[in-house]
């Protein structure tokens, strides 16, 4: 069974959200909830959340800490920069798309880095292509662009392989 | 005061509605007109949610949302061609 | 009027208000991508504030309405970069108005 | 007019409003998938007028708990939840017959479609 | 141009038509007829929570029954259908995000929509929602990959097995209460709890697995249908 | 929640919606109007939740987890189609 860890952390987070889409402690919705989510977890081979055995170290867990407050941090000052940006009579814009070099290994952190860049400041993934990342600006930052966005999207991957490495 | 506040927005859904309804039949490209029917879905299902049918609220966002875009997405791709 | 109270009058406010200036920039924005920044980062925040606002006004919806938070934050990102995608691939649809455009030089060269 | 007609009659007018659309689209265009997307419109405006027919402001929905103490109609929801399904494959079946046709004619008009002329 | 003065004229009888048949229509104060009796009587005949569901499974189950045919009827045509029409040609592949996305949502969609059936007697929604959101967890695992996900086997024989429990309560409910689809062969319970009301779990289960299979067909055949153009 | 309050929230999300729909039916290109669709269906799950809020009932809020769902599918079939991976 090499893929035990990763059905058995599935169905505890599918068990979590079942309890909070029933909000009930009835003995009944509890038994229904444990089936059905091994259930799905085995039958999804427990591709949800894979492996989160890890996450139980201390030194990994801190790090998960750290990369979610960074991001909602990101994503607030994101938030001001649209803000400002949108109600100007003319809304300052200077558009182009740069590359930038993902070392990353594994799908999931991937994607992860992809979803935290288009959700934080002046930046959007268009597109992943081998290990490159293609990254939309806003407005193009002043210098050198390429170093600009390679320091941007290091700033998560090195803090996501803290996690997943 | 509750009632003044959803009168408000069943009015403000519907024209939307209606306006929608009629820019799907009229707008140049097929793939807009299912663009806009899906909003059209989504704002029925506002509706039968104000008209105290949470039932029929589920089975219309459920249905209207994907499989139905999904079906004329589909017929668009094998037909070809504007209109 | 308590702590309690008072965060949720300021979230509810503050996520309307975000959401507000999302329409705002999808009406306003130029092109497709700078719409998408408008439509992807205030609508997502906007919804967090909005409904974790509402949970503190009903602490018993609150792991539901979290639910449909964590849904939304996984799932926006996710179709707004295929719809950038697709943008970008379909000739008719690209704006003309990028400086820099890497993801096309690369493409030609791969050709 | 109190707020309480005025929310009852708007959700008539619009579901009346839908329905004429639709109609309207269904006579006037050419494009087969124009038409089909057109009948979905009026199929939707139809199930919110049934809706709309068991309707009556000011009640709570028909799932009872303790603090409810009226309920709106459950029979023409009851309806109408088994109609939008229907609905749908009747328009998937819609859409494949037009792509037949459209096929065979080689063109999405149906002024082309031989088959079809009345 | 003739089209759609003709088909604006046409609109406009209509809807006076429709205009003159409501006008003096006023908005009703109470219930009657049917729909006073089914919120009166509802919890106490059926023991489900959910009025709808209790008007759809239990009170009507034998027009449920046959608005399940009519959409298998129309599912089958379609499928039938589709072996006539070729695929396309060399699609897209879906971006490694919308890939990864694709594998790894459908177990959390596939659960909601379970949650959907089986509460569909206590909250809004039952079988034919339910179904409709686990055939769209199958949508997505479609539109991430290029190839066929599932069997079709499989989801032919979850059907019949569907549709066969409905029918056999159905005649259970006539052999021991002498009535086609009889919701008390088994017990109403107490309102609220998941096992209860009858045997509206039971059905609200096969509609799902009816609506899920069947809508699912449809966009498996729409990958397979006949071949390489 | 006071009343003043309930009006000011009402206004702003629902001048957001209006706003995104403009876009939706003026649009120019389809990818600008899918734009506005994806952007619809979030205010309008906010809508629901607060519709959800004034009935007072959490079993509404079904409808609102359901469409922020199946909207996300809606917005991604479309975005494969204009993609060409719907072929």
């Amino acid at each position: 069974m090499k893929r035990a860890p990763a059905v058995i952390s599935t169905s505890v987070v599918l068990f979590g959200i079942w309890l909070s889409l029933t909000l009930s402690a009835d003995s009944q919705e509890i038994a229904l909830g444990v089936v059905v989510s091994l259930i799905t977890a085995v039958a999804t081979h427990g591709a949800l959340t894979g492996d989160l055995s890890r996450l139980l170290k201390p030194r990994k867990c801190l790090a998960t800490i750290e990369y979610v407050f960074f991001f909602l941090g990101q994503m607030i000052k994101a938030n001001i920069d649209v803000f400002f940006r949108i109600f100007r009579p003319v809304i300052p814009i200077k558009p182009g798309i740069v590359k930038a070099k993902l070392t990353l290994k594994s799908e999931r952190a991937k994607a992860i880095v992809a979803n935290s860049i288009t959700l934080t400041p002046g930046t959007i993934t268009i597109d992943i292509i081998g290990d490159e990342i293609f990254v939309h600006w806003v407005f193009l930052p002043d210098g050198d662009v390429h170093i600009k966005t390679q320091s941007m999207v290091d700033s998560f991957a090195v803090r996501l392989e803290n996690i997943f490495e | 005061m509750n009632i003044s506040l959803l009168a408000a927005a069943s009015i403000g859904t519907g024209v939307m509605m209606l306006v929608a309804a009629v820019a799907a039949l009229v707008v140049k490209k097929l793939i807009s007109a299912i663009i806009i029917v899906g909003f059209v879905s989504l704002s029925a299902s506002v509706l039968f949610l104000l008209m105290d049918a949470p039932d029929v609220a589920i089975t219309e966002a459920s249905i209207g949302a994907a499989i139905s875009t999904v079906i004329f997405l589909w017929g668009r791709g094998k037909i070809g061609g504007e209109e | 009027m308590s702590f309690i109270s008072i965060l949720a009058h300021g979230l509810t406010g503050l996520g309307a208000l975000v959401l507000f200036a999302s329409g705002l920039g999808v009406f306003r924005m130029p092109d497709v991508f700078n719409k998408m920044h408008a439509g992807t980062k205030a609508t997502t925040l906007g919804s967090v504030l909005f409904l974790v606002g509402l949970g503190l006004f009903e602490p018993s919806w609150m792991p539901k309405l979290l639910l449909i938070v964590l849904f939304i934050v996984l799932t926006n990102p996710v179709s707004s970069h295929a719809l950038a995608r697709a943008a970008h691939n379909e000739p008719s649809e690209k704006p003309d108005n990028l400086i820099i455009d890497d993801l096309a030089d690369s493409k030609g060269g791969g050709q | 007019m109190t707020a309480e007609t005025m929310f009852y009659w708007s959700l008539a007018v619009t579901a009346l409003g839908l329905v004429l659309i639709g109609i309207w689209g269904v006579l006037t265009k050419k494009n087969i998938l124009r038409i089909a997307l057109a009948f979905t419109l009026a199929d939707t405006g139809v199930n919110l007028i049934l809706v709309w027919s068991g309707f009556l402001p000011g009640r709570s929905a028909p799932i009872v708990d303790s603090s409810v103490t009226s309920m709106v109609d459950p029979l023409p929801q009851a309806l109408v939840l088994t109609s939008i399904v229907i609905g749908v494959a009747v328009a998937a079946l819609f859409v494949v017959v037009g792509v037949l046709a459209a096929r065979k004619s080689g063109s999405a008009d149906v002024r082309r479609m031989k088959e079809l002329r009345w | 141009m003739i089209r759609t003065i003709v088909g604006l004229i046409i609109v406009l009888a209509l809807s006076a038509i429709v205009i003159s048949s409501i006008s003096d229509y006023s908005v009703p104060s109470q219930l009657l007829g049917a729909g006073r009796f089914y919120t009166e009587r509802g919890v106490d005949d059926t023991g489900s929570v959910n009025l709808v569901t209790a008007v759809v499974v239990a009170y009507r189950g034998l027009d449920t029954l046959g608005e399940v045919v009519v959409l298998f009827c129309a599912s089958t045509a379609v499928v039938l259908i589709l072996t006539l029409i070729p695929i396309g040609a060399n699609p897209t592949p879906p971006s490694s995000i919308v890939a990864f996305t694709a594998g790894v949502l459908p177990g959390a969609i596939v659960l909601f929509g379970i949650y959907i059936i089986t509460h569909g007697h206590l909250s809004p929604g039952g079988g034919f929602p339910g179904g409709a959101v686990v055939a769209s967890a199958f949508l997505l695992v479609m539109l991430g990959s290029n190839t066929i996900p599932g069997k079709s086997k499989f989801l032919a024989s979850i059907e019949s097995l569907a549709g066969l429990t409905f029918g056999l309560l159905g005649f259970w409910g006539m052999l021991t209460l002498g009535q086609f689809l009889n919701n008390l062969v088994l017990p109403a319970g107490s309102p609220g709890r998941i096992l209860s009301a009858g045997i509206i779990p039971i059905i609200s289960l096969a509609i799902g697995a009816k609506v899920a299979s069947e809508l699912s067909g449809i966009f498996a055949s729409y990958r397979k249908a006949g071949g390489e153009e | 929640m006071s009343n003043t309050f309930l009006i000011i929230i009402f206004v702003l999300i629902g001048g957001g919606l209006f706003l995104s729909f403009l876009r939706l039916i003026i649009g120019r290109k389809a990818t600008d109007r899918a734009v506005a669709l994806d952007t619809t269906t979030l205010i309008s799950t906010g809508f629901l939740v607060l519709v959800a809020f004034l009935q007072g009932r959490s079993l509404l809020l079904d409808v609102a987890l359901v469409y922020s769902v199946l909207s996300f599918l809606g917005v991604l079939a479309i975005a494969r189609y204009l993609d060409g991976g719907l072929k």
